[in-house]
């Protein structure tokens, strides 16, 4: 069992899909209901990854499958390569703890093709874990196209007004990203090949992490992968398919777009571009740094004009990420893990808005702020969800959003990114402003639209919905360790390889110029 | 004596060539390339392969240009319009004319490999052009030749397909 | 002495001679004697060389070239008919339905 | 002088060419017979080809690996023969098997339309095996006089008759270079016979350097580049795409150009690969430029058949690289790309048969409103091609360009295939808006669908299943496409 | 045995808990709600006092209780932790108490709102903030409490929050917090990564950061000390939570909220926080003279300039709030020349007085109410011109009112005098003081007693202004709400006794108060040499001094508003420019709307409407456009003409020849 527990996982949705193909057209309850089987199984069958131990004192990889897959002679292994470790094992189940939220929240959302939407989504799962778990970069890349396809048509199917615009942008950014990261998956493999590494090794991530690429090459890869990352992350300034897609997105596609598929992102430079290519992380990280600050801070200013609300806190993720990116490349135990945890708290919290916006426009059919105003008052449960959900998005201590930034700044402060952290502090101050006066103008003040007066306060279901996402965000923000403790290991390791090499690089640099200086001299 | 005389053939020949082109009614092309077919095949017998230019006249000349003047009469095409070039006539000329600086230059610029095989003027004189020819096309070009039996085949399948008026 | 090099000459001419009457004359049949012209050009270059080369097989290749000349004209007549007998014209500006 | 009349027929090798005989006998067998039965019946001559096809089939796969060569090496029927003949036999069948219901809704149950398929795949097979100039030059216009047949084939669409016309003067226009060039190689070698020239070559390197064989290179390049597509040479296509029949428009976006590259790069390979370095420094710049062109063009079209014109000429830049790799992975992922190419491609072509009415008028994309939820599996068989056509994971283009792209890497043409991933970013635009039609928008008007026939639903099954299968375990058919090549 | 701390803030959580997720549904009934909530406070005052007196008992002074492990990452090690030291249980008792006497009061104050299970239920919960604010043992959990508090007090400002003004204020009062916040978040990093990489002590500890604050002594960055650097973002910290210059701003608008929620949270213990966190990391400002000066001339402006607002408002609450803002000042002044002490004092003697002001005014506005509701009229229960006379009709309330006036003003024997006398003196006579300092503050403290005295007479004095429909309907508050306030008002009376200084000490009680802190700050002190000196005599001087100049205010003011009450207004007619200006709070709000809140908002504007949409959307769209334009023209190529596609075909041959023949 345990030998195949990723596989499974991974695969059991793919599973599902079939299933629900076969079922009539019509059976739209019964669909709903499969699909949220589905996804819990794959939810429980993901939960003893949780309760495993071993994460806190190894580093390895742990639930290693390897199976040969693609052969051809002497050119190309492509291997089923996956397993897991404390960098992905939380992405893991995030993806599979939101899964079952994700589609309940569909309940009555989707009412057309919910056959197609709820085959896509089980896709979507399939190819978002298995772009968590793959060891394999071929095999990386194959998930990640994948996960592209399913999004593409929750967007334009399901979604709003411009989705056809959005669903596009949204594809094309990605992919036109992700083909260069192709061509440089390809030509790390040659150098593989001519680097000695035996060919039956395939695309593996750690065999490839052990090479010593060369300096200059390590610039241009790595700026292929960055790029690819980036756009899916999204940095500034490739950020803007990510409020069209988000706006038009239905509540399901946007949950799982912000909590999920976001962090491919980031997690694509914590686990592939920065081990592969120390160096030139360690030459891009100013840049990419600054970037993350910028996106921060033009994220939270961009937030704050916006008058869809949907809107606003999908510009509120390119603020999050910002700080998702920062505490990556301050390249310490602080700055990572805090950059990890934030990207499962950014799952959690905007997951939250998201749904929490999807649950005002089920019962509105608008997202724009001013349609709103004093809901408090009739829809006391929400107000105080809402209230809960944004002050974590605020970051506030207590909830997770805190545990995760204060990681971050501190690690960014101690390393070189020091002025840049305080820069990102000021994204505290803003995330405030742009989250309280959105939360003012919808809930707080006088009901001012008759149509807001009747509004019902949420279900029974919409409370369930929500209910483990805020036990999340109150348990990562008062007990992270839970959390923190299974990622470090596989962090330090890490940041232990990295440093390793830039140190080596750098002694060499150093030895160069030496030596030009002597001849220089001479 | 010889080089006179082809430099007659030749003029003729290049002469009718332009002819087909220049000519207003398809029929007096028709005509012209007729008359090239023939300087052709008059060159042909200069090269020893008087087996060749036979079957050039009878072929082309005989064949394929009283095929083509019959398609002519058939659609009684007459004279054409006014317009006889298409409009892009500089181009086409700069065209034409890049391609014959390009065959001059590599005729004169280029070299033919020298005399190797065995069928000298001598050995055409002695067995016969049309012995040799057949000798060679039966034996050493079978396969192409059983593929130019169905390549008729197939022209004929198509143009009747193509050329009957109902299904 | 009359070399390879003259006969090339004058199959270049009359190549270059078929071209320009393919890219200016509308008649779809002039084009495809034009056409012809260039296969015949090339005919008297095989048999020069095959001639020059002392080997049979360049005047072989000719045989086939008048083979599938004769098979061209077979079908590419049978083609113009067609269009003839649709458009009432075989101008070679008239195929302007599928453009762009 | 006697043993020149002596040459025996001793060199008829009759395994060299089973397949296409046995091709081409079925071919005219069904001439005959249909000469006795009524016209306007065409069953018959489905079954007869089909049943053509999956013999000439087995026989290729039976030669598998026992390359048999004759006829004074005229042909040579080796491994990569039989790869191309199978994707030529591929292509035929899926062409036949969506034709016969198109036909008759087109209103021409001809049933020699079957047997010029067939002479067709054995001209393309003769191509593809060919060793000597002249049968690969007969190969090539059993070919092309075949298809310049089928593309006039509705000979009361003036469309169709445009097409055949257009195709037929440009096709002899370019025979004539490509003639040309053989003449000259002919004069600079003193054979027909591709290996003989290119240990010629080898053994005389001024040769290398004089401009007759670097013009009858290039002269002789023409004639299969432009049968490739390859621009410049590439404007034919989406003129006798859009008005030829649909399938033939299938069958020559994958069989002829197919069988194209496969005659070119066995002349390039066999003739001339002591002047690699020159060709593949042309054939970079043609590759990038007709990415370019047919991958921008086809953005702007609006009738899908036009633009899966265009994308055939984006595919073969795409397919150019692998030749210009130059490298084992590069020759191999070209094979396999042909393959990959022939199962999206005539699948999409597929889905465009069944997805109009009489007249053809449904092939906008206006015409594709809603056509995914109104014909849901022809949508999804729809999405798959696309998906395959952009090159999407895990399916027969991806891995096909995947292969591509690695040997063009391993060559060291990495700007090569930088350019070649950034052009399929380009075509995702329009391969998108065809499933943002399909499925983002409401349908304009209740269209008179035709019903699904079993025969092009087949052919669509087996084009799914080809896609699927070469992109998820690609690793089996791309070893074989390294056995194929030399 | 001190394990038991976390019980503390652990109780007013349950009751925040409890009230919040029940009291809506299930509890219903208003005086059990009331109870809980009042009941959690008065719980965590017992558990607070018991170690209060445990610590009076023992020699050792500081006492840690780490329940549990929060945020462990290698060097990071930050526990739940509190920490009972003289200073937090001082605090303690502070928080405690004045918490559940305003905890009791609102039972009275609320009776009869909607949101009453909503309200206690936040007030519970900034208590619990509050006390993690004082316990936590490091800088993060203080954090937890800092922001705890300010989530709380936005809460509570935003407690009407149909009211636009109440959001607006709330919104405010966070966002300015947060301002502060990013200070102090700057300069936890920079304490924690300088002791960290230089001196290989990572740690945020508060117990570990005094042991060894001594090492960063040498540390620069930019040129300046680390010390002085990170104190300088703490104090920024610092003057967000106790609304300092330039951050004051949000506390008068904070007067949104409900009256007790004015008093606990914007007068007692709240605001109070950066005195209490300087008190807390007082090494480090202590090895700062830079900083410490910053601190006593900013608390020394605000100070003053709070008070001339204080001057000329009308609003009851409002005037309060200005002058806890120049209260604070003094505070800060006290931190900044040195003596924590008596800035602690301060600090403890004002939650008093002003806890009992603002209960006071909330008695009265309470009753204004009330009295306006019954009469169906519409004006405004705060406004002090409303008033007068209200002497007899309340006159515990006018009494408990009067006192704290006093103790505010600095009259002997009140608390406030030994209070702020002390500050004054250190401030005078501080090795850390300045004359400049200590003079802004004599004139602030002479502001004070003026208008304070100013709200009494308005308020109590005089004839009645209300209208009279209501006028008689004005009644003494019920007993809920008098209690607390004759409680504090004793406490304000008394208060004081704790800290007497030593030159007046004649009966020898002994300064207690700073004996008690000793163990806090006396080693900062000595070791960074902060030091009062001077004679006794010189002490008694300035003492008599402030007390006359206190009296000078009273007198001002019984001359202006009880003796001619017509007199304000001919003064105002007079200035009436600079009255404006006073009157607009210096036009603060306006001039930081425009500087800042306006041009984030066009810098918003800009970046999505400028830069994301026209740039990069711009640029994307661009290039899809571009692509779609270059191929509409390449199609044009495709002219569907025979001999085009037969030219082009020609030319390309003839120029690929060509390239290749002459290569």
């Amino acid at each position: 069992m345990n030998d195949h527990l990723l596989s499974l996982m991974t695969f059991f949705p793919l599973v599902g899909m079939i299933v629900i193909l076969f079922l009539p057209r019509e059976a739209d309850r019964l669909i709903k209901t499969v699909t949220l089987i589905v996804t819990i199984i794959v939810f429980i069958i993901s939960l003893p990854l949780a309760f495993d131990d071993v994460f806190i004192t190894s580093s390895a990889m742990q639930y290693t499958e390897f199976a040969n897959w693609i052969s051809v002679g002497q050119y190309f292994q492509m291997n089923y390569n996956v397993g897991i470790d404390g960098i992905s094992l939380w992405l893991v189940l995030l993806t599979t703890f939101i899964m079952p939220i994700a589609i309940l929240s569909t309940w009555h959302a989707i009412d057309k093709n919910t056959k197609g939407f709820m085959a896509l989504a089980l896709l979507l799962e399939t190819g978002m874990l298995g772009a968590f778990i793959s060891l394999d970069l071929f095999l990386f890349y194959i998930f990640w196209e994948l996960m592209l396809v399913p999004m593409y048509f929750m967007i334009g199917i399901w979604g709003g007004q411009n989705r056809i615009y959005a669903a596009v942008k949204f594809f094309i950014f990605t992919a036109v990203g992700s083909l260069l990261m192709l061509v440089a998956i390809i030509y790390v493999y040659y150098f593989s090949v001519k680097a000695g590494v035996p060919f039956e090794n395939g695309f593996s991530v750690a065999h490839f992490a052990q090479m010593d690429i060369p300096a200059h090459l390590q610039t241009w890869l790595f700026a292929a992968f960055a790029f690819s990352f980036a756009i899916k992350v999204p940095m500034f300034p490739v950020h803007t398919w990510l409020p069209d897609a988000h706006t038009e997105a239905p509540t399901a596609g946007s949950v799982i777009l912000a909590a999920i598929l976001l962090k491919m992102g980031t997690y694509g430079y914590v686990r592939f571009a920065i081990p592969l290519f120390p160096v030139a992380t360690m030459q891009f990280t100013p840049f990419l740094a600054f970037l993350a600050v910028v996106g921060i801070i033009y994220g939270a200013l961009v937030a704050m004009m916006q008058d869809d609300v949907k809107k606003l806190v999908a510009y509120s993720s390119v603020s999050h990420l910002g700080f998702v990116m920062l505490g990556v490349f301050a390249m310490n135990l602080q700055g990572l893990s805090g950059g990890l945890l934030q990207m499962i708290n950014h799952g959690i919290s905007t997951g939250a808005l998201f749904l929490i916006v999807g649950f005002l426009y089920e019962r509105r059919h608008t997202r724009l702020i001013v349609d709103f105003g004093g809901l408090s008052k009739v829809m006391p449960v929400f107000a105080v969800i809402f209230m809960i959900v944004t002050f974590s998005s605020i970051g506030l201590p207590g909830t997770n959003g805190f545990v995760g930034e204060f990681l971050i700044l501190v690690g960014a402060f101690e390393s070189e990114l020091r002025v840049f952290t305080v820069f990102a502090t000021t994204g505290v101050i803003l995330a405030a402003v742009y989250m309280l006066w959105m939360f003012q103008r919808v809930m707080m003040g006088k009901i001012t639209n008759p149509k807001n007066e009747k509004l019902k306060d949420l279900s029974a279901r919409e409370i369930a919905i929500m209910m483990p996402l805020l036990i999340f965000i109150f348990w990562i923000g008062i007990y992270p360790n839970t959390f923190l403790d299974k990622m470090n290991p596989a962090l330090e390791n890490m940041i232990k390889q990295v440093k390793g090499k830039q140190h080596i690089a750098m002694m060499v640099e150093d030895m160069d110029q030496t030596v030009t200086q002597i001849t220089v001299n001479d | 004596m010889e080089i006179i005389f082809f430099y007659l053939v030749a003029l003729v020949a290049v002469v009718s060539g332009f002819l087909v082109i220049r000519c207003q009614s398809p029929i007096n092309s028709g005509l012209g390339l007729v008359n090239t077919f023939f300087c052709l095949a008059i060159f042909y017998v200069m090269l020893h392969a008087p087996f060749m230019a036979a079957v050039q006249i009878m072929v082309y000349a005989g064949a394929i240009m009283v095929l083509i003047l019959f398609v002519i009469m058939l659609l009684n095409l007459g004279a054409e319009a006014r317009h006889r070039y298409t409009k892009g006539i500089v181009w086409s000329s700069i065209a034409s004319l890049m391609i014959l600086a390009n065959v001059i230059f590599f005729i004169k610029r280029g070299r033919v490999t020298g005399a190797e095989g065995d069928i000298t003027a001598f050995a055409v004189e002695s067995f016969g052009h049309t012995e040799l020819i057949g000798k060679a096309i039966f034996t050493e070009f079978l396969l192409p030749f059983e593929i130019a039996s169905i390549l008729l085949l197939v022209a004929i399948v198509g143009a009747v397909v193509l050329a009957k008026k109902e299904v | 002495m009359i070399s390879v090099y003259h006969y090339m000459t004058v199959s270049a001419i009359l190549f270059a001679l078929g071209t320009y009457g393919v890219l200016t004359r509308r008649n779809a049949i002039v084009i495809f004697m034009c056409i012809e012209l260039m296969l015949n050009s090339v005919n008297l270059t095989f048999i020069a060389l095959s001639s020059h080369l002392q080997s049979m097989d360049g005047q072989i290749f000719v045989m086939f070239v008048m083979v599938v000349a004769a098979a061209e004209a077979a079908v590419g007549l049978a083609l113009m008919i067609t269009f003839y007998r649709n458009r009432d014209s075989i101008d070679v500006d008239d195929m302007n339905l599928l453009k762009l | 002088m006697e043993n020149l009349v002596q040459i025996a027929l001793q060199n008829v090798n009759m395994a060299a060419i089973l397949p296409s005989v046995i091709l081409t006998c079925f071919g005219m067998g069904l001439l005959l017979i249909s000469v006795f039965l009524p016209r306007g019946t065409t069953r018959h001559a489905v079954w007869i080809s089909m049943i053509g096809l999956l013999v000439t089939g087995l026989f290729v796969y039976t030669g598998w690996g026992n390359p048999q060569y004759g006829f004074n090496d005229a042909v040579a029927n080796d491994n990569y023969a039989a790869f191309f003949s199978m994707i030529f036999l591929f292509a035929a069948g899926l062409t036949i098997l969506m034709s016969d219901d198109y036909l008759h809704r087109e209103g021409y149950p001809v049933s020699e339309y079957y047997p010029l398929i067939l002479f067709a795949t054995a001209g393309a097979m003769w191509m593809a095996s060919g060793t000597d100039m002249m049968t690969i030059f007969l190969g090539l216009e059993v070919m092309s006089i075949s298809l310049y047949v089928l593309a006039g084939f509705f000979r009361g669409q003036v469309r169709s008759n445009e097409a055949g016309l257009k195709y037929f003067l440009l096709g002899a226009f370019s025979t004539g270079f490509l003639l040309y060039g053989m003449a000259l190689i002919y004069g600079v070698t003193g054979s027909t016979k591709l290996t003989e020239i290119g240990i010629y070559l080898n053994a005389h390197a001024s040769l290398l350097d004089n401009p007759m064989t670097l013009a009858g290179l290039v002269l002789l390049s023409i004639g299969f580049l432009f049968k490739i597509a390859v621009a410049p040479f590439h404007m034919w296509t989406p003129d006798v795409y859009e008005g030829a029949p649909t399938p033939i428009a299938a069958f020559m976006s994958a069989g002829p150009k197919a069988a194209a590259f496969a005659a070119f790069l066995r002349i390039m390979e066999y003739c001339f690969f002591s002047l690699k370095p020159e060709w593949t420094a042309m054939l970079w710049v043609l590759a990038v430029l007709t990415m370019v062109i047919g991958n921008v063009i086809a953005i702007s079209q609006t009738n899908i058949k036009r633009m899966l014109a265009y994308s055939s000429i984006a595919h073969a830049g795409y397919a150019l690289v692998g030749m210009v790799a130059a490298n084992e992975i590069g020759y191999s992922g070209l094979l396999f790309y042909m393959l990959a190419y022939t199962f999206m491609n005539i699948g999409a072509f597929a889905v465009l048969t069944l997805a109009g009415k009489k007249g053809e008028d449904n092939l906008t994309l206006e015409g594709f409103s809603g056509f995914g939820f109104k014909r849901p599996y022809l949508g999804v068989a729809m999405t798959i091609f696309l998906f395959s056509l952009m090159g999407l994971p895990p399916s027969a283009g991806f891995s096909g360009k995947f292969f591509i792209f690695a040997g063009a890497v391993d060559a060291g043409y990495i700007w090569l295939a930088i350019i070649g991933v950034l052009n399929s970013a380009v075509s995702l635009y329009y391969y998108l808006r065809v499933m943002v039609y399909m499925y983002f928008r409401d349908p304009v008007e209740d269209y008179a669908w035709v019903t699904l026939p079993a025969a092009a639903v087949i052919s669509i099954v087996i084009a799914i299943l080809g896609v699927l299968y070469l992109g998820v375990i690609p690793g089996d058919v791309m070893e074989l496409a390294k056995l194929a090549i030399f | 045995m001190y394990d038991k701390l976390w019980l503390i803030p652990f109780f007013p959580l349950l009751g925040a808990i409890i009230n919040g997720l029940l009291g809506k549904r299930f509890i219903k009934n208003e005086k059990i709600i009331g109870a809980i909530g009042t009941g959690a406070v008065f719980l965590s005052f017992l558990v607070s006092c018991k170690y209060f007196i445990q610590l009076l008992g023992d020699s050792v002074k500081s006492h840690q209780n780490i329940v549990a492990s929060w945020i462990s990452v290698g060097n990071l090690q930050v526990d739940w932790g509190f920490l009972l030291d003289p200073l937090s249980a001082l605090m303690l008792m502070v928080v405690c108490g004045v918490g559940s006497l305003i905890h009791l009061y609102s039972i009275g104050y609320m009776h009869g709102e909607e949101g009453f299970y909503r309200y206690f239920s936040y007030l519970n919960l900034f208590v619990f903030s509050m006390l993690m604010l004082v316990l936590g043992n490091n800088a993060l959990v203080m954090f937890v409490g800092w922001e705890g508090v300010g989530l709380c007090s936005y809460l509570l400002i935003g407690y009407y929050f149909e009211k636009q003004s109440a959001g607006d204020a709330a919104k405010k009062a966070f966002v300015m917090n947060r301002v502060g916040d990013f200070g102090f978040l700057l300069g936890l990093f920079l304490i924690y990564w300088t002791l960290g990489s230089n001196h290989g002590v990572w740690t945020i500890n508060f117990v570990e950061i005094t042991k060894n604050a001594h090492l960063l002594s040498g540390d620069m960055i930019l040129g300046t000390g680390v010390t002085t650097v990170a104190t300088l973002c703490f104090f920024l910290g610092a003057t967000g939570k106790s609304a300092q210059l330039p951050l004051f701003t949000w506390l008068p608008d904070a007067m949104e909220g409900p009256t007790p929620v004015s008093a606990l949270i914007h007068a007692a213990t709240m605001v109070t926080a950066g005195v209490y966190m300087i008190g807390r990391m007082n090494i480090l400002f202590a090895m700062s003279p830079t900083t410490m000066f910053v601190v006593a001339l900013v608390g020394a402006l605000t100070a003053i300039f709070a008070a001339t607002i204080g001057f000329a408002q009308n609003d009851i609450k409002r005037v309060l709030a200005y002058s806890t803002v120049s209260q604070l000042g003094f505070m800060f002044v006290a931190m900044g020349v040195g003596a924590f002490t008596a800035g602690i004092f301060h600090l403890m003697t004002h939650a008093f007085f002003k806890a009992c002001l603002f209960l006071g005014s909330g008695s009265v506005i309470h009753a204004m109410h009330h009295a306006l509701h019954h009469a169906h009229l519409d004006d405004d229960a705060q406004d002090m011109r409303n008033m007068g006379g209200l002497k007899k009709k309340m006159p515990i309330t006018w009494a408990t009112f009067g006192i704290s006036c006093l103790a505010i003003s600095g009259l002997p024997f009140f608390s406030g005098f030994f209070s702020k006398d002390e500050i004054l003196w250190w401030a005078f006579s501080s090795t850390r003081g300045n004359m400049f300092v200590w003079a802004i503050a004599v004139i602030a403290a002479f502001m004070t007693a003026f208008y304070m005295f100013r709200c009494l007479y308005l308020t109590f004095y005089g004839e009645q202004k209300t209208n009279p429909k209501a006028k008689d309907h004005i009644h003494e508050s019920p007993w809920v709400i008098t209690l607390p306030l004759v409680v504090l008002a004793g406490l304000a009376t008394v208060g004081g006794l704790i800290g007497i200084p030593h030159a007046i000490d004649i009966a020898h009680i002994g300064n207690k108060l700073n004996a008690f802190l000793a163990p806090v700050f006396q080693h900062s002190q000595e070791l960074y040499k902060i030091e009062a000196h001077g004679t006794a005599s010189t002490e008694i001087i300035l003492m008599v001094f402030s007390v006359a100049v206190a009296l000078a205010g009273i007198f001002l003011a019984y001359v202006m508003y009880r003796k001619n009450p017509e007199l304000p207004a001919k003064f105002t007619a007079k200035f009436s420019a600079l009255h404006r200006v006073v009157f607009n709070k210096w036009y603060v709000d306006e001039i930081y709307d425009a500087l800042f809140v306006n041009t984030t908002k066009k810098l918003g504007i800009f970046c999505w409407k400028g830069f994301d949409v026209k740039v990069v959307d711009g640029v994307v769209n661009g290039v899809a456009r571009l692509f779609g334009v270059i191929a509409a023209t390449l199609r044009h190529t495709q002219t569907g003409l025979f001999q085009n596609y037969a030219l082009t075909m020609v030319l390309g041959t003839a120029v690929m020849v060509a390239i290749f023949i002459l290569n």
